[in-house]
């Protein structure tokens, strides 16, 4: 039978001025199961902890109850004081009497009854109480970066350059991402490649970064602190450690009209590419789809000349099983689309701006492609159609972006500080051209934004029109644009060059399918959920795994990297110890009643829950069951409301614990 | 100053099932802020409100509690992400379930109460013990648990005398 | 002693019985299911269905409190029952093949031990029985040695007339001395037809070549394929007049509780489950071996008869239709 | 007056299913087929496992094969063999059934051969199975079925079933309780439950209960109390049928089988209604991989909460 | 050979200035078998105007014609673009605001129905007859003409409405030329406004809009066009002369309604589908193309 200890504290008067403590002290001492019962002035002070100590160990007490104020004041001081005397710490429980009674009420008699039954109803419960061992989890101090955009290439190197491993996973040849492709950059209107470019180069030439390029995420298995992931290394066709980069196959090969995806198919590539002259690595790849070896078999001109024998036309995909303790996830974003989208999807097109249709309607990042230096016109504003320089353009704003009807709610919050970057850079390579932008509200804030903003219509003389375009149209080699302009309510047509549409920044598509991979949760649009909005934004609720960049929702340069580095510092905490260690309030599986419905597992918010194979000793499979991963695991306990059979249990919160407490009442 | 608090002839007894990260934390505010309510709640504390099986409020009504409060975290700011929704379904359905079979609902309050409404706590608290005290005893439950199958009744002046006290 | 006892007496009489603080325990309808229940008023018996749950109730309850516990301080307080306050009951409209029932339990709750919550509730009920004169295809009294008419285990037995009324013999004292205390209600035997019994269609079985098979074929695939649909519910057992098992449960909280006696069944998964988590019936089939066993051997081996009176109620419940009787004729064939 | 409802093409049924289950068996598709066969009392039926082909022209379909076979494939039911594949005769309800063990991890699809059954409806009750189906005896879950045919089967006969209009009468019960106040549908369910005698015959049957160890047969904690007195019965309904919202299937065999005649599925009707209303959710044909009480929308009813 | 049936909902214009797209209408399914059943005691929808000077009431008017149109078996036809989106509007409206829900039921005295189809032609000859089968049936495939498909502003919106077809890229009118041959250009002018009633009021708003549609529909180089709506009917064909004047141009593009096309298709003549009705005459063109 258990020897409970009880002690109740005066709380110097805040408790016994309403409740009186002796009372209590001396009514719970006549309980089922209470050993000892006594009161202090100060239960938290030295001497006071000293008291319960020494009562454990002369008295033998099994489980001890303090009643005093909140656990969330002293919980941890009165569980390390039962621990130093020897005591597990989860057998000494808690009873608010201040905060929940002393404090609430004034007549003494009731309050005195009232803190009798909830030190009863402790006492019941710690009856219930079991030994918990701490729990401690090993880390495998290597980390993750999925995406060698901005995000990515930041967060691989804060943490390289903290002393840990990072496997940086590429999905294209080369990384370098978006941000590879911008012209200029707000709100400095530095050279994006400038900047960018050395970055790529610290990540391939960083002894602690290990770089897959094409390559992509296959399968995530293990927790936090201890991950196996399987990488599948697409077949380049050339071996990267044979290639030098001469770049003479790229020369020679005879498929010379491939739309270049780099530079949103304006320019033009071999079949034997690198996507970009300053790619990292310098590795060209052999596009399979247009390779004239690949489809007829004949050519093979780019093995021939290569004079390190690189080229390589059986190479197949190979995976690669990298174990590590952390993941960041940078994937980035798509842009949307505002071509005819399939029956079904959520997002609708614009029908009414020609489907893509109108080779002078472009979008942004087109626009970018042309205006940078490195583009496919040298940085000369010209139109796709007929390679004529645009007198009039016209920019639409929130194309996609805070349109419900085309099936986005949100604002995708770069497209005002873009736009008006774009009618600078018009304006500095067509002097005697027309910018004119169509918005809704110009959200700007940021440092330098507004005053940026400002610049492109006051200098810069870009007309911005309040009001949405409703209708464009092909009208011999112009685009007519029907808009209005609600601040001076008329309809406003302007018969335009060039029309440069800022769409939505949407997640990567295939967002959902990485997620599922990495058991991350995503919102309706498939970016990534942090943790917390407010208080965890750069943490996963899977523990482990953090968000860097536009994968988790629309944002710019800056606060991209300022992601990817709160991300990394996140991943060296993780680090900074060799073991997790974590509170033992977690969930665990009662193997023998568990049917293996998984109920637990669709509710777990953490994805702590995973099937188990139950073998006999000759390794016939007996039964599967759920398995709650300690290390991962939050503790809320919604597995155990939502058990059947109740199978699964949290510790400190069991279903003794709780029944014997409305059993106490 | 005290004011004489107003005797009554019953006092029901309330139990509130809630969250430790919020509706714990809002009643411990309630009390540093001195703030004053009934003293018929017993508060039990679970991690979170999706911990809380519709099965614990049968028995607190079968344990003879004539009202019970279950409240937490308010929807996104659960600690946990997503228990609080859970529990919402989950409770959604369950006072269906029990109003189908009868039990008034009046007696059993959902509430979210954040850390920071100690006010909203102590208002909750009163609205449910008030209205509860005036509908009286849960009688139902009570009645129910002492009636026997015919077969295994027997006439005994003690609990007969059990009965009488409810 | 041979009495008439006319349809307004009948009610009459069982009336008078309530007004006396006896408690009547007859068939009435309770929502819509015919059960043997204390009776409020004689208006109240419905004499044409046979009950869903049989007559051993009245002796073995679905439930019963056999001791509370108290705890106060360090100590804890018992309380016993005392069966003295177990009510005098009359258990009306009994059929053949619930009356039947009564004897044959009052050989396991007299054996080694008494049990005297069971012997008690016996010495205090009289039974008044009630021939059928409808049957089912269900119903199989003949089949095991009874028949509509049997009055074993009745004290009182009442055979239907045609014109109304009931003819009326009596087989024990009680019997005797529940005319004798109403004997005003009571006429002479009248010369009156019995109403035309029912015919159970159910032949008889060999029950000596039963328990023949049943003693050398514990394995058997035979068990397979007869119960391997078996669900495992308890509705057999419960519904059956012979079957007596029974759970002993303590339910309350830490502070006080009762002791209580529940009807167990052999069906239950629980009913062998070990603490250690063995079960040595570990399968349906193995389960229901057992009942047929029980009441077609062990039973006919310990005590000389045999535990089923035919009723039927468990072939017509079964919400996977196994059919005792088919079961036991097989067997007698084989 | 009562209506009979054409169950002609019952006899066809029973032919097509005879010939399929004899050619699945003999040409080894399957190991065991879980159907009906009919028993000793007039127009009984019952569930039965046959292993050999030549059992095939055992099979039966006729409106007292009213089981769900679906438990015997549940883990509480381990004696159906569980190697390879094994067929089964479905009812458009009892398809529904398996359709949500499939979304709760319990069967997989490839593991069936489905025998669909083209169903007029089936008898309410088979105390007395020798009765001819009519707008009367018909079950009442067969009064609102929707799936007369049900689809996705390996196999559905050709025939195709009478569906008279009929009034559905759990939409009617319910109703009528809900009109009810509070203290008057606590007596009405007091007087059912009070009835109960906890055989268990509810669970047994239940497809959704496949959990080898009951929440209600646990004793540390007793979360229910075990005793048939009116207290643990109500307790145990309750809990019950909490634990089948938005599982329960429809098939109705909880309240088929009850020996006391308590009105269960209403029970089970009333929460579907409830979760159809708050969540749209209905159970179907589809798997579902999350049930609505497994998962939540933001966007969830919140109006009873302060 | 069909078992379609529907209420039929003409509308004002159809009694009146648009006789001939009622007649075409009624023709034609009476040719296609598809049984036209006229709502009874209709009224008038409120059409484009009441919406803006009373919105109860113009909810009003159509949840009655609604109730009215629930007396006949069969979805609800209805042939004119402004009553069709007024019908839809006020079933979209009515079924997502309770509080306008009970002002209009207060007003009427019923319950309002909002379980009922209501259909425009395009959407039965198209989906529910199918253009498989009508292409069965066709008899003088138009082949040959050109023909640039209107839709006008009402059809397909607002997103979300009426669910015609997608709102700002829809193909129904061109899918159902396609079934009974013709030709049909693609055009910008889809989709814009000609100014509906303003014609009355604006006149010279109207011109300006109706001269854009009939200068892109040209220069698509379309023989003529084809709509839905007696609205845009009216001012595209009453008023071409007009507008050729005033623009100085040479359009001569006959406006044809789709039951009149569908219906020449399926061989009826000129006098069943009303087509001396039409101001800018078709039949030059019609010869030209061997089509009369």
């Amino acid at each position: 039978m258990s020897r409970i200890g009880v002690f109740v504290c005066h709380c110097g008067e805040n408790i016994s001025r309403t409740v009186d403590v002796e009372r209590v002290a001396a009514e719970v001492g006549t309980m089922p199961g209470v050993a000892f019962a006594t009161d202090y002035k100060y239960m938290c002070s030295d001497p006071g902890q000293g008291l319960l100590k020494k009562a454990i160990q002369e008295q033998k007490l099994s489980h001890i109850v303090v009643a005093a104020c909140s656990p969330r004041m002293h919980e941890k001081t009165f569980r390390k004081a039962a621990e130093s005397a020897g005591l597990n710490p989860f057998l000494c429980e808690i009873a608010n009497i201040r905060e929940h009674c002393s404090w609430v009420h004034e007549n003494r008699e009731e309050a005195t009854a009232k803190a009798v039954e909830i030190v009863g109803m402790m006492v019941e419960r710690v009856k219930k109480n079991r030994v918990l061992p701490t729990i401690t989890v090993p880390v495998t101090k290597r980390s993750l970066v999925i995406g060698g955009g901005i995000a990515g290439i930041q967060a691989a190197l804060d943490i390289a350059d903290a002393g840990h491993d990072v496997v940086l996973v590429e999905r294209e040849p080369s990384i370098g991402g978006h941000m590879a492709q911008l012209s200029e950059t707000f709100p400095t209107l530095d050279c994006s490649q400038c900047i960018m470019t050395p970055k790529m180069v610290d990540v391939v030439n960083h002894p602690k970064i290990k770089l897959y390029t094409y390559a992509e995420v296959e399968h995530v298995e293990g927790y936090i602190g201890n991950f196996q992931i399987t990488i599948r290394k697409k077949a380049r066709s050339v071996d990267e450690d044979k290639c030098t980069g001469c770049g003479l196959c790229m020369e020679k090969c005879p498929v010379r009209k491939i739309p270049n995806q780099f530079d949103c198919n304006l320019g033009l590539r071999p079949a034997i590419y690198v996507p970009f002259p300053q790619a990292v690595p310098n590795t060209p790849v052999i596009d399979r789809e247009h390779c004239i070896k690949f489809k007829t078999g004949k050519c093979g001109l780019c093995q021939k000349i290569c004079g390190p024998g690189a080229v390589d036309y059986e190479q197949e995909d190979t995976l690669i099983i990298e174990p590590v303790g952390a993941i960041v996830v940078a994937t980035g974003f798509d842009l949307y689309s505002i071509t005819e989208k399939p029956k079904g999807s959520s997002i609708k097109g614009y029908g009414e701006f020609g489907h893509g249709k109108i080779p002078d309607v472009i979008d942004g990042m087109t626009f970018e492609r042309l205006a940078s230096a490195s583009g496919p016109t040298g940085g000369k504003i010209l139109r796709p159609s007929d390679g004529q320089e645009p007198k009039q353009i016209v920019f639409i704003q929130c194309v996609g972006s805070r349109a419900r009807e085309k099936g986005i709610s949100y604002c995708s919050k770069i497209c005002c500080m873009y736009t008006a970057k774009h009618t600078m850079l018009y304006k500095h390579k067509v002097h005697d051209g027309q910018a004119y932008v169509f918005f809704m509200d110009a959200r700007v804030p940021g440092k330098s934004y507004d005053e940026f903003w400002r610049r492109a219509i006051e200098d810069e003389e870009a007309v911005y029109i309040r009001g949405m375009v409703s209708r464009l149209y092909q009208k011999g080699n112009k685009i007519v644009v029907m808009g209005s302009d609600i601040s001076v309510g008329v309809q406003v047509e302007i018969e335009a060059d060039m029309v440069v549409l800022a769409t939505a920044v949407q997640p990567r598509t295939g967002a959902d399918s990485l997620a599922q991979k990495l058991g991350i949760s995503y919102d309706h649009y498939h970016f990534y959920s942090e943790a917390h909005a407010k208080l965890r934004p750069v943490e996963c609720a899977t523990a482990g795994i953090y968000l860097a960049g536009t994968c988790q929702g629309p944002k710019d340069i800056p606060d991209t990297v300022s992601q990817a580095s709160a991300a990394a510092a996140k991943v060296m905490t993780l680090f900074a110890k060799d073991k997790l260690e974590r509170e033992p309030i977690v969930a665990k599986v009662k193997e023998a009643g568990c049917v293996a419905c998984f109920y637990c597992k669709k509710v777990c918010p953490y994805g702590a829950v995973e099937e188990k194979e139950i073998r006999d000793r000759q390794g016939n499979l007996i039964k599967v069951v759920a398995y709650v991963n300690p290390g991962v695991c939050g503790g809320c306990g919604t597995c155990q409301a939502t058990c059947p059979s109740k199978s699964v249990e949290l510790d400190g919160y069991t279903d003794e614990q709780i029944v014997a407490m409305i059993e106490a009442l | 100053m005290h004011v004489e608090k107003q005797k009554h002839d019953f006092e029901p007894k309330i139990i509130a099932f809630v969250c430790t990260w919020c509706t714990y934390a809002g009643a411990d505010l309630a009390g540093t802020s001195r703030m004053q309510y009934p003293a018929n709640v017993r508060v039990l504390k679970f991690p979170c409100t999706g911990r809380i099986d519709p099965v614990f409020i049968l028995k607190a009504f079968q344990q003879g509690a004539d009202g019970v409060l279950v409240s937490g975290c308010h929807p996104g700011d659960c600690h946990y992400i997503a228990g609080n929704f859970h529990a919402r379904r989950r409770f959604a359905a369950f006072r269906k379930l029990l109003e189908f079979v009868g039990v008034d609902l009046n007696r059993l309050q959902f509430s979210w109460v954040s850390a920071a409404e100690g006010g909203k706590w102590v208002e909750v608290v009163t609205e449910l013990t008030e209205r509860v005290r005036d509908m009286g005893p849960m009688q139902e439950f009570k009645e129910l648990a002492m009636e026997e199958q015919w077969s295994g009744a027997i006439n005994t002046p003690e609990l007969q005398e059990a009965y009488n006290q409810i | 002693m041979q009495k008439y006892l006319s349809q307004q007496n009948f009610t009459t009489l069982l009336d008078k019985l309530i007004t006396e603080g006896k408690r009547v325990v007859a068939p009435r309808l309770n929502s819509g299911t015919v059960l043997y229940e204390p009776l409020q008023s004689a208006a109240e018996t419905v004499t044409d269905q046979l009950p869903r749950r049989s007559g051993k109730e009245a002796f073995f309850p679905l439930c019963e409190d056999i001791m509370s516990y108290r705890k106060e301080g360090q100590q804890v307080l018992l309380n016993d029952i005392d069966p003295a306050r177990f009510p005098e009951t009359v258990l009306v409209g009994v059929r053949p093949c619930d009356a039947a029932a009564v004897p044959v339990l009052d050989a396991v709750f007299s054996w080694d031990y008494k049990d005297e919550f069971f012997l008690e509730r016996r010495r205090k009920t009289t039974i008044v029985g009630l021939a059928c004169t409808t049957a089912d295809d269900a119903c199989f009294c003949t089949a095991v040695g009874l028949a509509p008419d049997n009055p074993k285990g009745a004290d009182l037995f009442l055979t239907p007339l045609e014109g109304g009324g009931y003819a009326c013999e009596t087989y024990s004292e009680k019997g005797e001395q529940l005319i004798q205390a109403h004997r005003q209600l009571f006429d002479e035997p009248r010369n009156s037809t019995a109403l035309p019994l029912a015919q159970p269609q159910t032949e008889t079985v060999d029950l000596k070549k039963v328990k023949a098979w049943l003693d050398e074929h514990f394995e058997d695939p035979a068990w397979d394929s007869i119960a391997t649909r078996c669900v495992g519910c308890g509705a057999c057992a419960f519904v059956c007049p012979v079957c007596h098992c029974f759970d002993i449960v303590d339910e309350g909280t830490e502070k006080s509780g009762k002791r209580r006696k529940n009807w167990d069944a052999c069906g239950f998964w629980k009913f062998t489950h070990h603490a250690s988590g063995h079960n040595p019936r570990d399968q349906q089939p193995k389960r229901y071996r057992n009942r047929i066993m029980h009441k077609f051997k062990y039973y006919d081996d310990k005590f000389g008869q045999i535990l089923c009176t035919g009723c039927g109620r468990c072939i017509r419940l079964c919400p996977v239709g196994i059919d005792i009787a088919s079961i036991v004729e097989e067997i007698s064939k084989k | 007056m009562t209506h009979a409802i054409d169950t002609s093409i019952y006899s066809a049924v029973t032919d097509a299913i005879r010939g399929e289950a004899q050619r699945i068996l003999s040409e080894g598709q399957v190991s065991a087929v879980v159907g009906y066969a009919a028993a000793r009392r007039k127009g009984s039926a019952q569930p039965i496992v046959i292993n050999q082909a030549d059992d095939a022209a055992k099979l039966i379909f006729t409106p007292a094969c009213v089981n769900n076979l679906a438990v015997y494939l549940t883990k509480a039911k381990k004696e159906i063999p569980k190697t390879g594949k094994i067929g089964i005769v479905v009812k458009g309800c009892d398809l529904k059934a398996l359709v949500g063990l499939m979304g709760e991890s319990q069967l997989k699809r490839e593991n069936l051969y489905l025998i669909g059954i083209p169903c007029a409806g089936v008898l309410a009750s088979t105390i007395q199975p020798d009765k001819e189906l009519t707008h009367d005896s018909i079950a009442s879950k067969c009064r609102e079925c929707d799936v007369h045919l049900p689809t996705g089967c390996d196999f559905l006969p050709s025939q195709q079933p009478g569906t008279p209009e009929l009034e559905k009468r759990y939409a009617a019960e319910i109703a009528r309780l809900e009109t009810m106040t509070p203290a008057e549908r606590w007596k009405y369910w007091k007087e059912q439950f009070s009835k109960c005698i906890k055989c268990y015959a509810c669970r047994q049957v239940c497809p959704f209960c496949f959990c080898e160890q009951c929440l209600c047969d646990r004793n540390k904690p007793q979360m229910v109390e075990t005793t048939p007195r009116p207290a643990g019965n109500f307790a145990w309904h309750v809990v019950r049928a909490m634990h089948l919202a938005g599982r329960c299937a429809g098939c109705a065999e909880c309240e088929r089988v009850c020996p006391m005649d308590i009105p269960l599925n209403l029970l089970n009707r009333k929460m579907a209604k409830e979760l159809k209303e708050l969540f749209e959710h209905e159970a179907g044909l589809e798997v579902n991989e999350k049930g609505p009480l497994a998962s939540f929308s933001e966007k969830d009813d919140q109006s009873f909460i302060k | 050979m069909s078992t379609l049936k529907y209420s039929y909902y003409p509308g004002c214009s159809l009694h009146a200035s648009a006789g001939e797209y009622d007649l075409s209408t009624r023709e034609l399914f009476k040719e296609l078998d598809i049984a036209l059943v006229e709502v009874p005691d209709w009224f008038c929808c409120g059409a484009t105007p009441a919406h803006n000077v009373d919105e109860l009431l113009s909810l009003s008017l159509c949840a009655k014609n609604l109730e009215l149109a629930e007396q006949v078996e069969g979805d609800l036809a209805v042939a004119c673009a402004a009553c069709f989106s007024r019908l839809k509007f006020t079933q979209h409206t009515l079924g997502e605001n309770e509080t306008k829900r009970t002002q209009v039921e207060k007003a009427l005295d019923a319950k309002v129905r909002l379980d009922g189809n209501v259909k425009h032609l395009l959407d039965i000859l198209a989906r529910d007859l199918g253009l498989d089968k009508l292409a069965g049936v066709v008899k003088t495939p138009l082949k040959g003409l050109k023909v640039a498909c209107y839709y006008g502003c009402l059809l397909t919106r607002p997103p979300g409405v009426p669910n015609l077809d997608c709102v700002e890229a829809p193909t129904i009118m061109e899918d159902l030329l396609a079934a009974v041959g013709a030709e049909t250009v693609s055009w910008t002018h889809r989709l814009e406004c000609c100014g509906a009633n303003f014609t009355l009021s604006r006149p010279g708003v109207v011109l300006q809009l109706t001269n854009a549609i009939l200068e892109s529909a040209k220069a698509a180089g379309a023989d003529c066009i084809m709509v839905a709506c007696p609205l845009c009917h009216g001012n595209l064909d009453i008023r071409q002369q007009e507008i050729e004047g005033v623009y100085k141009a040479d359009y001569k593009l006959p406006v044809f309604y789709i039951t009149q096309l569908v219906g020449m298709a399926c061989g009826l003549t000129p006098e069943r589908l009303g087509l001396e009705a039409l101001i800018v005459d078709p039949k030059t063109l019609l010869k030209e193309k061997g089509l009369l």
